[in-house]
């Protein structure tokens, strides 16, 4: 039988109630991705972007639940549909798109690309397509600040259904669970992995039904509303913070565009697409903030205004910037210059 | 006109239409077609046997394996070779080890859509072949033209061995043929692409297209380089290539995966240990840089070999 | 949601009772691999087997109860501990011996040994050490047989708590839940993973919870009480043949050797040992069949010295047997001999 | 007297004691001190820091690699170098991709139980320091003595970069030294492990003491080969090796592993190409068969390369 330090997964102590200042932080972070997102569809058809574009729309309300609630010190490695998460744990407008456009400037310098970015010094994880790979990572760099003595830290990383498959996310939610380290792991439910319905990925009735298999504490949250997104979300990362252990959540919500920006999405079903599941998250957290008078249509408006010129700006502005010069690039994989060599025709 | 990739999809076609035992194992294959379309209508042509998998390397291989040992010919699609990388203990360790163990053989085909596109990045313009190739136990191919690419995976469904089938992203639109091959030089054979006197060059898959192109401009200052396709990189035709150094008696050897232990590598020692006599001068390589394979396309292009950079490797071994 | 064709888990119909006759043949099987391992044992302090020796003392009521279910067309993929599983399926004394002794006539003809063993052609499949792996080749058996038109099957397989921490049993067992697949998977929960406690291993309350996790039924049973594993396999075998689909049973018994010989076992917590847990399944059986006035304490002897003799008489046919000539085997690594090469100095 | 495998112990030990940023992670390393006891009393002396891991090995290189991005110095054993290939992917696309991504290094270790003993069979003897060679990104090492297991794996912990140690088994217990170096050769550096006229023999791993006794042999006959031990498969001594080979002429190599792209294929690639005029016959080598390692002692010691297949060869080379 386990007997595991970490046992108690359900901490008692309420979370603080999500605010309306809380909220239209939220908010506004879902409309910058919503903005910078629909930039970067419009530049990878005008052929501006080589690689792929592979956006979050749909999945705002969850992403931005996740990198809102994290703080410096915290870690975080996001996946695929995580824009909205991003941008609420720390990154830039300015970043997204230098990745994106290959800007020399951008975090990446060209070496890679898109969602693949991240300043991993700042706890803020560069993901690998492997998916599943962060999960360990993440783990790992917990433990690392618990040798080091470090206190009241979590780290969170967010994936598919389709990821849940991956031997890695086993392997690394189980980990974690052994050492009791305080780690959120997010499923954004979308019903699909690129084509692949549900039925073909799992057998369980619900995800969260993997919570107890590990011995860690499950959560649902609907992922089209915000304000559940944003109380799971405060309620598990502060579970994990004060020694819960690991904290599983999972959302249903629908991926409201393709995998990739090539992708038709023909194999979506209609009905899910009309099932509540298939709600924008978006609209419906507007449609909150006018019925709860927070903001009227015309401010919405203005803030949507606001932020299209800033990311339009910003895309001009890097597109001028210098892309990467292969004469410049050390090519080296390696960081001690004693190690490297090259053995191709001299 | 039929392209690499319509090859693959016929080739498979074709083996789900006269072998009862064949059916296909991957991610996104069925009603899909596969996240390149190279199963493209196939579940619909033949129910129940073009089969969606979960996201489980891993567990894709062995499945299959497992599914041979029963009798079946499981054609496996990894989205991309580098995520093979996930399954590698099932095919390094399971499939390739069967038969040396037990005497029962593991025919199954593992397809991994390989090497470097332009804005691939690391995680999706891998080539694997030489890491397949070290293990024993495997037939590893690298088809280089439609005309192979569907020749080579027919036989490779026939074949009682595991076969890692390294087919070339890069050719899947862009190379095309007219008409599909009736007979083909079978795996293991390398093939002469194009005759030269001057110098031997050993290559495969896309990196044959850009050999050629550097042979072309070579021709306009005189020069004739001879063209070895290699096809399959295990076994390996050292016979094949032996002969064309006997020729030219200069041997260029030109592959787009890493240095250390590719495919060049091997081919090298092989010629140097097996054939040294027939070497007029020291023998040369040209690979992809010794990093991982970047995203942004102007580093990527620079990564790779190419024409112009084959050419001059070419241009040193002529000493011109 | 899943929407699986085989959700429903649990099949009503009820399994045959376990007989007199049935458990006899088990307890049978049972001391038959009690005695052979205690001959390889005594073979290895010997040094007569190189290479490892790693037995299921403690572990026979399970593993024979998987076995026994089986047959002709079923499938099995034993793992380390299941001397008594590999004989009910239809093993042998002398493959087993031959095998430990690198006899040329045994299964595996020198090339792999001990555990290792099996006959593929037969359903018997040959595990390979890395844990998890032989999860999936059975379940890709069993779709093989589903697709070539074939009825009434099952697959089983067995792993330790170790074990279940692999990808692959965690995608083997979730690929076969997709496809509702007969696969029986048997964790024999033995405490310990080498030396590995279960607290170090995983943090889950019981590992049967991780059968909801994958949509597939699962079943506890004590190890130590072959009734109670006769009974609860029974059940599950019966359930998968039947298509209800996958079917995870959990055993909790102890390890009652080290997890090699080589190993002398010093990490054991003496208070498992005298707990229930610790019994030894051998002699409770043994109590069993005693107390129901099936057999007396003189016919057991007399089984006991039956088999001992066997035992030992096929040792000493084996031990003259040839071992493996170098000179030769082919050294080939393929079966098509167009493809096989060698480039070593010439 | 000092084992190989207590060198490493005393490396671990040493790590630990002078760097608060290391810990071990891996199966059975705490309490128990690990399969081959590597680790022994380490957890005891090292309260917290000495951590017993799941059997996940591909979570455990990934923790690894996270607790490396926070400043920790992790050293991770797989129980056997064969187990890695469950955790491949982390090595080779996470780890080793790292700092050409992100301009962040990560400084892990990853020990690698690594080659043959007699009865290990296929699952527990396979040399994988080739594979790790291959992709971009790793160090990878192979200590052929006690003083390098020491020193080797102390500069491995100090280094930024992945270090894939591969450690030979065979070598554990009967290697021994009478104490441990002050200083040593960097590692990147081969050495001359024996001085020699007639012919360069270049090898690694337990390899090398099998050529030194071929050495010794051949000696009896009046040659003199001159030993190269690569201690380094990655980077490779290019220069160490070319050096040697122009006061000889003659080139062995001898590795453990799979010969397709394995060490002796890289070297002589190497060395046909950067010193072909070096050379005055072909060159030549020496690798396990290619097949699974066998379980049977008397399959085994003939599979791998030893003292007198070496000694054949180096005739052959020598034409005597
Ligand atoms: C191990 C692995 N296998 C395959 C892929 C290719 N791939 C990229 S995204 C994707 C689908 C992911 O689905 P899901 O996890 O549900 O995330 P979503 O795209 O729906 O957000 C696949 C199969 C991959 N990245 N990693
Ligand atoms: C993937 C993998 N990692 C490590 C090992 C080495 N190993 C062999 S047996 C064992 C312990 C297995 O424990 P468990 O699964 O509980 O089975 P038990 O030995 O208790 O029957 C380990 C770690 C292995 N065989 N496979
Ligand atoms: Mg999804
Ligand atoms: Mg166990």
């Amino acid at each position: 039988m386990a007997r595991s330090l970490y046992k108690t997964r359900n901490m008692s102590k309420p979370s603080e109630p999500v605010t309306e200042p809380d909220y239209l932080k939220a908010y506004r972070i879902m409309l910058t991705s919503r903005i910078v997102e629909e930039k970067l569809a419009n530049l990878y058809r005008a052929g501006m972007i080589k690689g792929g574009v592979f956006l979050g729309r749909g999945q705002e309300a969850l992403s931005v639940s996740v990198g809102i609630h994290l703080h410096r010190g915290d870690i975080f490695a996001p996946l695929i549909r995580d824009q909205a998460g991003r941008l609420a744990f720390g990154d830039t407008v300015l970043d997204t798109l230098r990745t994106y456009l290959g800007s020399q400037l951008g975090s990446m310098r060209g070496r890679d690309g898109n969602i693949h970015r991240g300043r991993p010094r700042e706890g803020y994880y560069a993901m690998i397509s492997h998916l599943g790979a962060m999960i360990p990572a993440v783990a790992g760099g917990l433990l690392a600040k618990r040798l080091a003595g470090e206190q009241g830290f979590v780290g969170a990383t967010c994936i598919g259904d389709g990821g849940t498959s991956t031997g890695a996310f086993h392997e690394g939610l189980n980990a974690a669970a052994v050492d009791g380290l305080p780690l959120v792991v997010v499923v954004a439910n979308n019903q699909y992995a690129y084509s692949t319905p549900n039925s073909r990925q799992y057998a369980c009735a619900d995800l969260v039904d993997k919570a107890a298999g590990y011995g860690v504490a499950g959560h649902k949250a609907d992922g089209t509303n915000l304000l559940d997104c944003l109380q799971t979300l405060r309620k598990a990362v502060s579970a994990a913070r004060v020694g819960g252990g690991p904290q599983l959540v999972v959302a249903n919500l629908l991926r409201l565009v393709g995998h990739g920006e090539h992708d038709d999405f023909s194999y979506l079903d209609k009905k899910l697409k009309q099932s509540p599941v298939g709600s924008d998250c978006l609209l419906l957290a507007e449609q909150h903030i006018i019925a709860q008078g927070w903001k009227n249509i015309g401010e919405l408006a203005e803030w949507k205004r606001e932020t299209e010129d800033e990311v339009n700006a910003t895309a001009d502005r890097v597109r001028r910037e210098p892309t990467p010069d292969p004469e410049e690039d050390d090519w080296e994989a390696l960081s001690r210059a004693e190690y490297r060599e090259q053995h191709t025709a001299p | 006109m039929i392209t690499y990739l319509e090859a693959i999809r016929l080739a498979q076609q074709k083996a789900l239409a006269t072998d009862p035992r064949v059916f296909l194992y991957g991610q996104d294959i069925g009603t899909f077609g596969g996240a390149f379309k190279a199963t493209k209508n196939l579940s619909k042509e033949f129910p129940g046997r073009v089969i969606d998998a979960p996201i489980s390397e891993d567990a894709i291989v062995g499945m299959a394996i497992g599914a041979a040992i029963e009798g079946a010919r499981p054609i496996v699609e990894m989205q991309f070779a580098d995520f093979s990388t996930c399954a590698l203990n099932q095919i390094v360790n399971h499939a390739a080890t069967l038969y040396y163990r037990t005497g029962v053989p593991c025919p199954i085909v593992v397809r991994l859509p390989s090497g470097g596109t332009s804005g691939g990045g690391p995680f999706h313009s891998q080539s694997m072949e030489a890491v397949y190739a070290h293990w024993p136990g495997l037939v590893v191919v690298t088809p280089a033209t439609v005309e192979d690419a569907y020749s080579m995976l027919l036989e490779a469904v026939t074949i009682d061995d595991p076969v890692v089938f390294c087919e070339h992203k890069f050719l899947y639109y862009h190379l095309k043929a007219d008409s599909l091959p009736e007979t083909s030089l079978p795996i293991g054979k390398a093939r002469i692409a194009r005759q030269g006197r001057d110098a031997t060059v050993v290559t495969h898959g896309a990196m044959l297209h850009e050999s050629l192109a550097a042979a072309r401009e070579l021709a306009e200052d005189g020069f004739e380089l001879e063209i070895v396709d290699l096809r399959s990189v295990k076994p390996l035709d050292t016979d094949t290539v032996l002969a064309s150094v006997a020729r030219t008696g200069r041997l260029l050897c030109v592959s787009e995966e890493w240095p250390w232990g590719g495919v060049t590598s091997e081919v090298i020692a092989r010629v140097s240990s097996e054939g040294f006599g027939l070497l007029d001068v020291a023998p040369m390589r040209v690979n992809a840089k010794d990093t991982p394979v970047p995203y942004h396309p102007d580093l990527w292009s620079v990564h790779r070999p190419t024409a112009s950079t084959i050419a001059a490797a070419a241009r040193r071994l002529l000493q011109i």
